[in-house]
């Protein structure tokens, strides 16, 4: 059997790739998807727990964060396109009026 | 002792003045002057009352009352007087309706709004003179700042903004940090009693000496700005040059008084060994201001600096008095906070007399003002050589007692700060020679007005109480007395310098 | 000398509130210059009578009793007490008596040297506050009542010289005058507190003249001399001894009747009457008095010198007084106090009638003050001529007049006491005397009028309300010194047994009448010899000066200079301390203690200003920023 | 099937809350008249406040525990309504103004307000998650609600990119907890502390919520979307943010913290000395630099966080009360500075620019002295709300002995009386011109600023009761 501590690795690093995707990416959409990896990341660490634990409630909880994610991918696509109608790009650089 | 309200009164009115004299509609400046004087007025003779109903025969504080603020902090509303702060309140009401009645011709725009500052300014430092509460007292104490920043910052002159600033961050940064160690010596003093903020209580705080060096030097670090002592004195001749005349009197009359006040009250009463062991430096930093503020202030081109920088220098023998801790020194202190009070501030009001008419403080401005100024002259020349403490009028009174007394405890500090003496007649007599005598040099000078009667009005109490203060100090003296007796007892232990003092004068030898 | 009998009185604080009365409605009625002109004097005459009163009363009571009035308790802070209470015993009634009396001359006189000043009641109004603070100094029963005299002459001083504000000279001597009396009271104060200090007993500290007396004893040796020097340093700035005497010629400034009163008869000669009051002190540190004699022949030497050459009539009898001020206090430091104060008040009546008369020349000559545009004035101001040659032959010691008698006690008692340096110093200084104020005379009063001719035109005797004191003055510099005979003259040394027990009797050594009579006669003919040189060379061979000063030209030049001494002070304090001042101000204050408050402020700032740019818009460099805390807050638990 | 038990008293405020967003959300499809929609949500909120109010005292859990009903929710659920029915008072008129949609816009507020409303009250990992969320998500459309504005736009894509990372670590923070506990209830993971438990998960996770709940109520070096949101966002959506979303996280983050880790003080503790440094000095220092009073603003509420901060570094009940009272005195004197920002404003001129405030003082004095109030309190001035708070908070750290971290506190109250009083300058000492729209058009923005003064001022002269409730409150926790 595998030992929890490959899942937990496993989810480490996926979880790593993802923030690492959301700092190089330029598109918007894509660093979206990355952070989406990270909350998958999270979410076979809950599974990889609650199988070690023998516990449902990290099962539970993958489905309310899935449903997060969902409601998240909503709202942020929604955003994306408002901002994509005054200004045509999906360039994170580009976003950056409000500084300093 | 509860049930009376007098303190109360006092320490309100004017703050009742004040909101009253905001709704006085903006097209009638006169009812508010009249308003605002008519309030202080009243606090005046509040205030009066409250020494009629004196005794100077104890040391305990008078006319207490207390009341629970925030119980579960241990905050009370606790006002009290005693010798030291009785006569700081009186010079407190007493300046006041004077800036007041000088101001009406002074200021001419936002009128109500001045007045309102001033006001609730007088407020703050009444609070802060009664308050027993560590905690209120810390409340008046920066009550007091808003004020004077608006009155400078509003009303002063083309730096106004530099110097409000520079007053509100200095004095600010100073007193947080002492608001720290009050909250460090009420939770000490909570281990095994009760919290409590009450002073009279703290008073009796355990602490170790390396606790005590410490809040000692956040206490001291707060009132040192405020005194000012060198080398903290910056921003006094910026917010002095700065202010209106009004402001310039009250901050060089009254608020300075608070850092003194502040030292005898709380920073060395509660910090009695830390208070020795800073003696020394205290002392250093006493003369070298009085030397420093004198030179200093001798090369001033301005007036109103050369004013500021010799508060520095009277001040420097006030921490000399106080810090002689003995009951001479310290009543010397007392009084010449109030001299200094007086004195200094109708050097200010009387520049502020000429500014008023030429709009310059340069001392090159002037010259030969005696002939088309002669009352003015008179009144001038009383208040300088109060301020340069001659024998019969009251400087000389304080600077005497302070130098009896720290002359016992500090032979080499005494003998360098006598030198400020000297010093100080050099700067006043030679500003008095610029600006008084000589020939007429500017043509604009020769028709100008004497004093107007509001302008005597205003300075004559301040010249009879330079005169009645160096003739008769006896009441004054003896009802601070047995308060400070009981102070310099508190901060001293029994191998103090006082003590040994004492076994000295009382023929032990 | 303490103990004697105490005569409780009330009537003594009249004595200085007379003019304090006076002061007071010359400020009310300033504007009415009449009743000013009666008031002012009338106060002082008032006061002279009220003076003498209690010198008779004091005279009838035995010897050694003293008239106090103890008026009220005025600081009391702690154990220390100080009252307003004034005594007259023996010292005081002497200086009472001289400063109410020539006081109220001066003040006749002013009147008409005045009258044509449109300030004239201010003039009056300093005066009687001078009589005042004066009074205050000479009654005081207390030393800090007595400070409040001495500091307040000084201010008088001050606005006397300063009187004719206009001129700038007249406001910056006036200022000099002050500050140089004020070193002078700083060393006074700080004699004051260590004399307090040490003489505490009995839980109480005081100033009370009786209580300094009692206690004496309780001083250490070096004690003693420590406050009996800081007294010196004091007495040293008000009767301008060395090195403090430079206020006084630059007082000349102030109108004649002031420097009359009070730069000649009284104020200056409070340093002499303070150290003869606390002669106890002095007598408690025999280096003290030392010091004290040595600083008194040197000063009279010294200013001698300098009289010798000047040419405005003011400055050489200003410098005349300073040097005669050197013999008063040659002879406090030899301990004749009594001495001192004989020669105090014959001083009094001869210096003042000298400026008196001085000051009739300068009014009559249409404010001249320069001898060299002077001469033959005996014809025309002849009660001026005739009284000066009084005064010249007064402070010259011609035998007879009262300069005489007070002047061989002093230069007696430095010979009897030992100090045989200091006499010859003494006798040389009385030859240079009489040689410089007869130089004075024959330039002022003898050859032919150098002036201009419009002011030779207007010169004319003055009126009688100046020459009546310069009568009575001269009669009193005549007979003044008759009431201190020598030793077994007549009634002898009156004076001295008055004032004995006060004072106490000045140790004259056992050296026979004849040593005295030696030393008179030499010092006599040193006199004849300089009044007879200066005959020599300023009326039979005018040009014998001028031929000596080229040949001498460095030591003339130095005398002309005034051995550079204001040069001096200038260059070694007031430049350095102007300097350091503005270093002080500009460098310290403004640029490195102000320019670090200002550097935290602008520190703050600046890091804020540098630190926004980090906020560069960029979405993904806060993500950056994120997850390095996010590491670094992980790292801290793994680390760890 | 079968319910689990519900005790409704526990989940009543919510669930008004909740129902008067779908109400408004439906209505709002149908009234077009803004002025009604937002006196609907208004008299919602208040009927909401006054059955909140009336339930002081109870208790209740529902949820099996996961949500309760005790002084503590109550005294957020209080803050945060009321911050939320001022909150619409001040945007009625904004709304207008503005074009943006009113009917959403108020629906989206209350589902925020209900999402923190779950915040303060639930005791479990999870469910501050969700709750979180719900106000997360809510926020991102509000922040870009003005959705022709570009820079709203942008405020609300950076808020929601930054947020979904922060979620990110939150829930891998909740996930190496349950991991090391197998728990996720906060009392049951307090319980486990003690016992054999693998340290370094549980650390991890502990670090991880620190971020996360960092990012939430703006801590350094999380707080970098702070600035540029809350300029950006529309001005009422910014104050909600600045004090309600900002109130909401520090009460989880209280209650996870000073509840369930509590344990575990002496671990975290030294973390959030830093941070708490770190937040008060660079808020402060940065907000120097500013010219912009939103963005100022913005690096305040980061400075004022950084206070919070300290009250929960000492920990404690003293610490926990100060927090309470802080977020309490907070949320007055904030609210009226950005409603005085909304007043200045007015349509196509938003007068964010400090330099836009000169001559305000004298020329409308309502405004001039409500702004000095506000500034003032912020700095820390007595006798008002600011002061109080930061007396409470420097108090707890100095009886935790935390010397360090007070005075470094007050020298950070020094600095920021350098921008406050920069604002006080601006307004009373120079001459300015902008007009000021008058009061009597917008009554319920100058409504909720009198409001927001009058306790500022009350708050600071009578903190007593105030500070009792914020005790009672914390130590009501189960």
């Amino acid at each position: 059997m595998v030992p929890t501590s490959w899942y937990l690795a496993l989810s480490a690093v996926l979880f790593a790739i993802g923030a690492v995707g959301v700092l190089v990416r330029r598109n918007i959409i894509v660093v979206f998807m990355a952070i989406e990896l990270m909350l998958n990341a999270v979410n076979l660490t809950f599974v990889a727990f609650a199988r070690q634990l023998g516990t449902i409630d990290g099962q539970v909880i993958v489905f309310f964060v899935m449903t997060v994610a969902a409601a998240e991918a909503a709202v942020g696509l929604a955003i994306i396109i408002a901002a994509f109608r005054n200004r045509p790009t999906v360039n994170a650089d580009e976003l950056a009026v409000l500084r300093w | 002792m509860t049930g009376n309200v007098l303190l109360s009164l006092i320490v309100w009115t004017p703050l009742v003045g004040a909101l009253l004299v905001l709704l006085v509609p903006r097209d009638q400046p006169d009812g508010a002057r009249r308003a605002a004087f008519a309030f202080s007025s009243l606090t005046f003779v509040l205030s009066l009352a409250l020494w009629a109903g004196f005794r100077a025969d104890t040391a305990d504080f008078q006319w207490i009352e207390q009341g629970a603020w925030v119980p579960s902090f241990g905050i009370q509303y606790i006002l009290g007087v005693d010798g030291v702060s009785l006569f700081l309140v009186l010079l407190t009401t007493f300046l006041t309706p004077l800036v007041i009645l000088f101001s009406f011709g002074d200021i001419t725009t936002r009128v109500k709004e001045y007045f309102f500052f001033l006001l609730m300014l007088e407020t703050g430092m009444l609070g802060a003179f009664l308050a027993l509460d560590l905690f209120l007292f810390y409340v008046f104490w920066e009550l007091m700042l808003i004020p004077m920043y608006f009155i400078i910052g509003v009303w002063g002159g083309a730096r106004r903004i530099y110097a409000s600033l520079k007053f509100l961050i200095y004095t600010l940064a100073a007193s947080l940090l002492m608001l720290v160690a009050i909250l460090y010596l009420v939770s000490v003093h909570a281990h095994g009693a009760a919290v409590t903020f009450d002073v009279r209580e703290l008073y009796g705080t355990v602490l170790s000496p390396t606790e005590q060096l410490w809040l000692f030097t956040a206490f001291a670090l707060a009132f040192a700005v405020k005194v000012p002592m060198f080398p903290l004195h910056t921003w006094l001749p910026d917010a002095h040059v700065e202010a209106p005349t009004g402001g310039s009197v009250i901050l060089a009359g009254v608020l300075l008084k608070m850092g003194t006040y502040g030292f005898l009250r709380f920073a060395m009463p509660l910090f009695p060994d830390a208070t020795r062991a800073a003696t020394p430096l205290i002392l250093a930093l006493a003369v070298v201001g009085i030397l420093y503020g004198a030179a200093v202030a001798m090369v001033q081109p301005d007036l109103k600096k050369l004013v500021a920088y010799s508060s520095v220098s009277h001040l420097g023998f006030v921490m000399l008095g106080l810090f002689a801790v003995n009951t001479i020194g310290v009543e010397g202190a007392i009084y010449q906070m109030l001299n200094h009070g007086l004195s200094t501030g109708a050097l200010f009001l009387l520049v502020g007399v000429i500014y008023g008419r030429r709009h310059t403080r340069a001392i090159a401005d002037f010259g030969g003002l005696w002939k088309p100024l002669p009352r003015y002259a008179a009144v001038f020349l009383v208040v300088m050589l109060s301020s340069i403490g001659l024998p019969g009028l009251n400087g000389f009174i304080g600077e005497f007692l302070i130098l009896l007394g720290s002359f016992a405890a500090n032979r080499a500090a005494t003998v360098f700060a006598s030198g400020g003496l000297v010093l100080g007649a050099v700067y006043m007599l030679w500003m008095f020679q610029r600006v008084i005598f000589g020939p007429l040099r500017h043509e604009e000078n020769a028709h100008l007005q004497d004093l107007t009667g509001r302008e005597i009005a205003v300075l004559a109490p301040v010249v009879a109480m330079i005169v009645v203060m160096g003739v008769y100090p006896r009441p004054f003296l003896r009802a601070m007395e047995p308060s400070v007796k009981a102070l310099v007892a508190r901060i001293e232990a029994h191998d103090g310098p006082a003590t040994r003092i004492a076994a000295r004068v009382n023929g032990q030898r | 000398m303490h103990g004697g009998e105490i005569i409780p009185t009330s009537t003594l604080w009249l004595i200085p509130a007379l003019p304090l009365a006076g002061l007071l409605l010359a400020i009310v009625f300033g504007d009415r210059k009449r009743l000013v002109t009666i008031v002012a004097p009338g106060v002082v005459g008032i006061a002279f009578a009220v003076a003498l009163a209690s010198v008779v009363t004091l005279l009838r009571a035995p010897a050694g009793a003293r008239l106090v009035d103890d008026v009220y308790p005025w600081i009391v802070a702690g154990p220390f007490r100080a009252d307003v209470a004034f005594r007259v015993d023996a010292l005081a009634a002497v200086m009472v008596l001289i400063v109410t009396g020539v006081g109220f001359l001066i003040h006749v006189y002013s009147v008409g040297y005045m009258a044509h000043d449109e300030s004239l009641p201010r003039f009056f109004a300093y005066l009687n506050l001078f009589m005042f603070a004066m009074l205050l100094l000479v009654l005081a029963d207390n030393l800090v009542v007595l400070f409040v005299g001495w500091e307040g002459v000084g201010l008088c001083s001050y606005l006397l010289i300063g009187f004719w504000y206009e001129k700038d000279e007249n406001a910056a001597a006036g200022k000099k005058a002050f500050v140089v009396n004020r070193i002078g009271d700083l060393g006074f104060v700080l004699g004051l507190l260590l004399l307090a200090w040490s003489t505490a007993a009995n839980g109480a500290i005081s100033l009370d003249v009786a209580h300094v007396e009692e206690h004496v004893h309780l001083l250490a040796p070096q004690t003693a001399t420590a406050v009996a020097l800081l007294l010196l340093v004091g007495a040293a700035g008000k009767s301008a001894q060395l090195p403090l005497y430079v206020w006084l010629p630059d007082a000349m400034a102030g109108p004649t009747p002031v420097s009359a009163l009070i730069h000649a008869a009284t104020m200056v000669t409070a340093g002499i009457y303070m150290i003869a009051r606390l002669h106890v002190v002095f007598l408690a540190s025999p280096f003290a008095l030392e010091v004290v004699a040595i600083v008194g022949a040197a000063t009279a030497l010294f200013a001698a010198t300098i009289a010798l050459v000047q040419t405005d009539i003011k400055k050489v009898l200003a410098y005349s007084t300073v040097s005669q001020l050197g013999f008063m206090v040659l002879a406090l430091g030899v301990g004749a106090f009594a001495t001192a104060i004989f020669h105090v008040m014959t001083h009094a009546f001869f210096k003042a009638l000298l400026f008196l008369g001085a000051g009739s020349v300068i009014h009559g000559m249409s404010g001249e003050q320069d001898v060299s545009q002077m001469g033959g004035l005996r014809e025309k101001m002849p009660i001026t001529w005739w009284t000066f040659l009084v005064g010249t032959l007064a402070i010259a010691g011609a035998p007879g007049f009262a300069g005489f008698f007070s002047k061989d006690e002093i230069l007696a008692h430095t010979w009897g006491t030992g100090h045989y340096a200091l006499w010859a110093v003494g006798a040389f200084t009385a030859g240079l005397t009489a040689f410089y104020m007869f130089r004075l005379l024959f330039l002022t009063f003898f050859g032919e009028l150098r002036a201009a001719p419009e002011i030779a035109h207007h010169v004319h005797e003055s009126p009688p309300v100046m020459t009546v004191p310069l009568v009575i003055l001269a009669a009193l510099s005549i007979v003044g010194g008759w009431v201190g005979l020598p030793e077994g003259w007549l009634w002898g040394p009156a004076f001295g047994r008055f004032l004995a027990p006060v004072t106490g009797h000045s140790a004259l050594g056992e050296h026979g009448a004849g040593v005295e009579t030696a030393l008179m006669l030499v010092a006599t003919l040193l006199a004849a010899g300089g009044a007879t040189l200066a005959y020599v060379f300023y009326v039979r061979m005018p040009g014998l000066p001028y031929l000596l000063a080229w040949r001498l030209k460095p030591v003339y030049e130095l005398l002309v200079g005034k051995y550079w001494i204001d040069e001096l002070y200038d260059a070694v304090v007031v430049r350095p301390y102007v300097a350091l001042s503005n270093l002080l101000w500009r460098i310290v204050d403004q640029m490195m203690i102000d320019g670090a408050v200002n550097g935290v402020a602008t520190t703050v700032l600046a890091n804020g200003q540098l630190w926004r740019y980090v906020q560069d818009g960029n979405v993904q460099h806060y993500a950056l920023v994120f997850l390095g805390g996010a590491i670094a807050l992980l790292s801290y638990y793994l680390v760890r | 099937m079968t319910f689990p038990a519900i005790d409704w008293i526990a989940v009543l405020p919510l669930l008004l809350v909740a129902c008067l967003g779908v109400v408004c959300l439906g209505v709002g499809l149908f009234v077009d008249d803004d002025e009604v929609l937002g006196w609907g949500a208004l008299v919602g909120l208040g009927v909401t406040f006054i059955t909140t109010a009336v339930l002081i005292g109870q208790h209740g859990s529902a949820f099996n525990g996961t949500l309760v009903l005790d002084g503590y929710a109550l005294f957020f659920d209080l803050l945060i309504l009321a911050v939320g029915c001022v909150v619409v008072l001040m945007s009625m008129s904004y709304v207008e103004e503005t074009g943006i949609g009113a009917g959403e816009y108020y629906a989206l507020l209350l589902f925020a307000l209900s999402g923190m409303i779950v915040m303060a009250s639930a005791t479990d990992l999870i469910l501050i998650f969700l709750g979180l969320e719900v106000m997360s998500i809510s926020v991102y459309i509000l922040a870009g609600a003005w959705r022709t504005q570009m820079r709203s736009n942008e405020a609300a894509m950076k808020y929601f990119l930054l947020g979904a990372f922060a979620t990110g670590f939150l829930l891998y923070g909740i996930a190496l907890i349950y991991g090391a506990t197998g728990a996720t209830r906060i009392d049951v993971i307090a319980d486990k502390l003690g016992g054999v438990i693998d340290r370094h998960l549980l650390l991890a996770g502990v670090a991880m919520l620190l971020v996360a709940f960092g990012f939430k109520v703006a801590a350094v070096p999380f707080h970098m979307w702070t600035p540029d949101v809350y300029e950006g966002a529309p001005t009422s959506v910014t104050a909600l943010m600045a004090v309600a979303v900002k109130s909401a996280g520090f009460a989880a983050f209280t209650r996870v913290f000073l509840r369930g880790f509590g344990g575990l003080h002496a671990d975290w503790s030294m973390l959030l000395w830093v941070l708490a440094v770190a937040t008060m000095t660079v808020g402060n220092v940065l907000a120097l630099a500013q010219h912009n009073i939103k963005r100022m603003l913005a690096y305040s509420s980061i400075a004022h966080a950084g206070y919070i901060l300290v009250a929960l570094t000492a920990g404690g009940p003293t610490g926990g009360a100060a927090a309470l009272f802080y977020l309490l005195a907070y949320a007055g004197m904030n609210l009226g500075a950005f409603g005085v920002v909304l007043a200045l404003g007015r349509r196509g001129e938003p007068h964010e620019e400090i330099d836009d405030y000169a001559g305000l003082g004298f020329r409308s004095p309502l405004l001039g002295a409500a702004m000095a109030i506000f500034m003032l309190s912020l700095t820390g001035i007595p006798p008002l709300a600011g002061f109080a708070g930061k007396i409470y908070v420097f108090t707890a750290a100095v009886r935790e002995g935390y010397y360090a971290l007070a005075v470094i506190g007050v020298i950070n109250s020094v600095i920021s009386a350098g921008y406050y009083v920069r604002v006080l300058v601006v307004m009373f000492m120079t001459p300015g011109a902008v007009d000021v729209v008058r009061a009597s058009r917008r009554p319920y923005l100058f409504t909720s600023i009198v409001f927001s003064a009058v306790v500022t001022v009350l708050i600071g002269v009578f903190p007593a009761p105030w500070l009792e409730l914020a005790r009672l409150s914390f130590l009501s926790q189960p």
